[in-house]
């Protein structure tokens, strides 16, 4: 059940960068440009960086956070304000310096013989902003988005003129069509399809539904508090179908049926 | 590492190109993982916390941040002793570097058991770490730190089975970390680590319950750093073996006070979850101390703020 | 407090408007200084460390910064008790709170003459708060709270003297914050507050030498959290008389985790140098919590994560 | 010996600002402007504010900054690199947020009947800045500024362009007159004068020889290391003629004789 996906281990490294963008995104959700000051290498989509301010050791750790875009010098971030780290995060204006280790872990595959379905709530679509821009030419591309709704409307709009097609469904109905992302994705999958999956992990279990109709493999990207990001502190191990794994090297994609071997 | 004369040090039966060693339970197992240069400064390398038999660790929440401070209960997740002998002690030596091996156990018999596993691979061991003081765990752990009867019984049944290079890593919930490194060196061991993570815990307020399924963890990082210093201080006054110094160095300055405060080398933990590049800048700090002070190496640097 | 409904309290034989005391040492004994508003939220008053004679506390440097945390050898500086009841005691009273007495002793006679000079002003003193804790003076202070004996007699001897509220402060630097929290219960105490300062140091580098002339000081502040609430979690499960939590509340979301670990009040020290609006900030969290949960008084959110 | 200078405790609170403006000001010195949300009272010179970064707890305290200007919105300080709080406040761009506490202590009096002879030693010109401009146009002020020499060119300069007439001493004679402060002021002074200190302690104390020829009242402004800036910590207490004194309410500003009375 090895995972044919990238490694880049050996190129995680510490950076030195500087916020040169930040915007707000709708309620509680920002979008950041970091400038990294020795040039980047391009991360994988699902691959992702621990970010933090530069200088004070409080809050202590980075925040993993998956690129939504990525240049020779420059990540972009979209993250939601949920905690300490994030609110500070989102408070530091152009010009802060910050620390990055990254990129981390195992992301998504390259460009797949597929069709390729990306379904993601909320923020969990961060990494298919990524994929979806670098593949939409070389790949057909579904890209599904789920929220909550009302209070969603800036955010939803913001992702749908990065990703031409962005469908979107919300739990009220008040944001594309009424449902959640796997039901979205249920009517369109094709057997054979390949599917990404980045969100919440009952939405992430939810997708096994989709082997039922022939879906091809199924990857998924996980959550999990990070210390180290680099396979040192075991803080972010989970028991998966082949024992503990850490999210941060291991992961944080996945197999779906890793992670949920007894889901059905 | 050019430019960074004088590090070589002698320490607890140990010979380290610098005094910076990375502590237990911090850094993967597997060489693959390093990122480059990332062990540029380092003198040695302490294995995870290894046991009998292999551990799943602890379910549950195992890290949160605290103000300047990590919080965790990892739980001594780790392979066993056996499978970390057949495959990771060998791929460790890549780094060129001793490998400290971190022991963790819960009774006498399976101390012993650990130690005659390991002895066949003695030449790849650079010293065993008696870990004593391992608050994640329920039975074995810190318990054999807190009782000096305990910790006599296992340090002198380590020694005796044990006859490369032995180090006991203590905790700070001791009454009198004097007291305790005195029994350390009276049943012979060669170094004392002081020390490893301090008893914390944190409250999901929204839950209204402990954050932790075992309720208290340990807590590391910056936060405890006056703390270990203070340690460190009374332990180096206690005994004439080496004092390693482990607790919060976060700064190259950190390590620098340690040793003043007379800890032979350091260990650093938590630090490295947000600078990879702090052994090398702690060996330029040390390196800049000696030449600042005509210094013949780093070994008069221990202590010297005890004159 | 307009809106922070539920937070009276009835505290080891005090009643206070909200369970936020202002802990020793922090806040200025002249109402003069007291910044406008600044004693909102607050229930409570504690003096600074009071001695029998005079004193001019510790010379050299006293305050040092670590991460997120403060290093103090103040020394108990203060002008005596006569001097306080004489000038300040009656001051302290335009706070409209109960205004605790903190009191320091190096012998059973100081100990005995100091409480015998407030048993005139008892109307005055909410409480008197014993400090067995001071870790920055040489004789008295924290050594009373280190040994079981020397604490029994203190308290039993307080107890006596004293008919009014009797509180103790108890220190971090015990082998087992739970077992000296029950030595204060049987010696008549009526509430433990856990804990004083952390022992730490500090170095100063350049000169070689402890930061403090007395080496060791005292640590505070957001750094400590983790570890007083999880002596506050020790100490509540011990003891049947409340609990007060102190050290490290920085947010709100600390105080309601230290009423939610089991402390019936908390006091807030270190984190007052920086943000004079916590004590009213901890009262809306504490009322919201109160709210959402249909508690009826803030007594009840005591202890509810060890259910 | 009490001291008839401005009390402004009960007015002393804590304050939400945002640097609006951060410029280098010669090798290692720093002037920023914070913007003070609920406006700001100005200062008397000499009274000072505890600033810190709002949202982490390390560096944990304020540090101690006398403004070089204030209006009714804003703050201006010009402060030294010399260790970890002032190298972060120095990197923080336009646009973050700090918590400010004061003003704090007492200061200088208003403008006096005599002249007035300002010496300061390098960073402790920053009160006289701020009295010099307010003051000049009422009564005589000199003002001297003693630097190290080598290297302090922008610095002095940067001084010279905001005190019109400003007279400059340097240790090594690269810049105005060789010699330091207290020589200067010593070529200046006549009976009666009003003398104001503000640098390191050896040279406030060397104040004490314009008594000598005569000069009126020597108020000299110290420095401590801080924690509460209200009088409660005692951790910037000091002894002094007429026992221990709080640098942060009993002070900052002294008369000279309180300080160094066994001077002489
Ligand atoms: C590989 C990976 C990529 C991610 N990419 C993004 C992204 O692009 N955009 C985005 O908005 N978020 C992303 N996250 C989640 C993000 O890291 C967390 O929201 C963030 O760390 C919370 O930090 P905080 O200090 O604000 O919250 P805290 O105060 O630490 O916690 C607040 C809440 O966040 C949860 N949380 C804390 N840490 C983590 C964590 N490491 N992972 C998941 N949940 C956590 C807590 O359980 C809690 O509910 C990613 C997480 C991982 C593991
Ligand atoms: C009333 C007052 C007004 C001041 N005004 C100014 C000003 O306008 N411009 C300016 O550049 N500086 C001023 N200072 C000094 C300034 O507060 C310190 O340089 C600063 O606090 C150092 O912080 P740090 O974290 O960078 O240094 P640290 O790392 O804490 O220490 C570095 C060095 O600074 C010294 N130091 C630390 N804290 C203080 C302190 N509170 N007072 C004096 N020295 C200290 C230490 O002894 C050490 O040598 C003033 C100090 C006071 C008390
Ligand atoms: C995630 C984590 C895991 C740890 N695992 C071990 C362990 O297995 N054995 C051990 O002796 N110490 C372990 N420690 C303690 C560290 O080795 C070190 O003693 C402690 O963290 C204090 O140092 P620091 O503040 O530099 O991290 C662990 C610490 C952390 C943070
Ligand atoms: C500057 C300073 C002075 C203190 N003086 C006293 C004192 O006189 N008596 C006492 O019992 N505690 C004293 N304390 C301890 C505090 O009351 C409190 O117990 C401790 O700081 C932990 O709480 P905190 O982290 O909220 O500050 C002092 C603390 C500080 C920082
Ligand atoms: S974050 Fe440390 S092992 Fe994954
Ligand atoms: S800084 Fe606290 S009393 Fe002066």
């Amino acid at each position: 059940m090895a995972l044919n996906v990238s490694v880049q281990g050996a190129e995680t490294s510490d950076r030195k960068g500087r916020i040169v963008l930040t915007e707000s995104v709708g309620r509680g959700c920002r979008h950041i440009r970091v400038e990294i000051e020795s040039g980047c290498c391009r991360p994988d989509p699902g691959q992702f960086f621990l970010i933090r301010e530069r200088g004070v050791f409080d809050p202590l750790l980075g925040r993993p956070l998956a690129p939504i875009a990525s240049s020779n010098n420059s990540l972009d971030f979209l993250f939601r304000i949920v905690g300490r780290g994030t609110s500070h995060m989102a408070s530091l204006p152009p010009g802060t310096e910050v620390d990055l280790r990254g990129p981390c872990g195992r992301g998504f595959p390259g460009p797949v013989k597929r069709r390729l379905i990306l379904v993601s709530g909320s923020l969990g679509i961060a990494p298919f902003l990524d994929a979806s821009a670098r593949y939409r030419d070389k790949m057909e591309v579904t890209v599904i988005l789920g929220v909550p709704g009302n209070g969603w409307e800036e955010f939803a709009k913001w992702c749908s003129s990065r990703v031409p097609g962005l469908r979107i469904t919300s739990d009220d109905g008040t944001l594309g069509n009424r449902g959640n992302a796997v039901e979205e994705a249920l009517s369109v999958i094709e057997p054979g399809d390949e599917v990404w999956g980045c969100g919440p992990n009952a939405m992430l279990r939810e997708l096994g539904h989709l082997f039922k109709i022939g879906s091809g493999r199924i990857l998924v990207s996980l959550e999990s508090r990070m210390a180290c990001g680099i396979g040192g502190c075991l803080g972010c191990s989970l028991p998966t179908a082949t024992g503990m794994k850490r999210v941060c090297v291991d992961g944080p994609v996945f197999e779906w049926q890793e992670i949920f071997p007894n889901a059905w | 590492m050019p430019g960074n004369a004088g590090l070589h040090a002698e320490v607890g039966g140990l010979s380290i190109g610098s005094p910076v060693i990375v502590a237990s339970g911090v850094w993967p197992m597997e060489p693959s993982l390093w990122p480059e240069k990332a062990l540029e400064g380092v003198g040695a390398l302490c294995s995870k916390g290894l046991t009998l038999e292999p551990r799943t660790g602890n379910s549950g929440k195992r890290i949160c941040e605290s103000y300047s401070g990590l919080l965790n209960s990892i739980g001594l997740q780790n392979p066993g002793i056996d499978h970390f002998v057949k495959n990771e002690l060998i791929g460790l030596q890549t780094c060129d570097k001793p490998v400290l091996v971190n022991v963790s156990f819960e009774s006498i018999r399976e101390l012993a058991a650990i130690l005659e596993k390991l002895l066949p691979s003695r030449s790849l061991v650079g010293a065993v770490e008696l870990n004593v003081s391992c608050p994640n765990v329920s039975r074995g752990g810190m318990t054999w730190g807190l009782d000096p009867e305990g910790l006599e019984k296992a340090v002198s049944f380590a020694r005796k089975i044990w006859q490369g290079p032995l180090w006991v890593k203590l905790s700070p919930q001791t009454s009198s970390i004097g007291e305790f490194s005195r029994i350390c060196q009276d049943c012979g061991a060669q170094a004392v680590v002081v020390a490893n993570t301090w008893l914390g815990m944190a409250i999901d307020n929204d839950e209204e319950k402990p954050f932790f399924e075992r309720i208290f963890a340990g807590l590391s990082g910056p936060a405890i750093f006056p703390l270990a210093l203070r340690a460190v201080w009374e332990a180096a006054g206690a005994v004439d073996i080496p004092v390693i110094g482990c607790g919060g160095i976060t700064r190259p300055e950190d390590a620098l006070s340690m040793m003043l405060a007379g800890a032979s080398a350091v260990e650093v933990g938590t630090a490295l979850f947000h600078d990879l590049s702090l052994p090398a800048a702690i060996c330029s700090r040390l390196s800049a101390h000696i030449e600042a002070r005509s210094l013949g190496s780093v070994g008069e640097i221990t202590g010297r703020a005890r004159r």
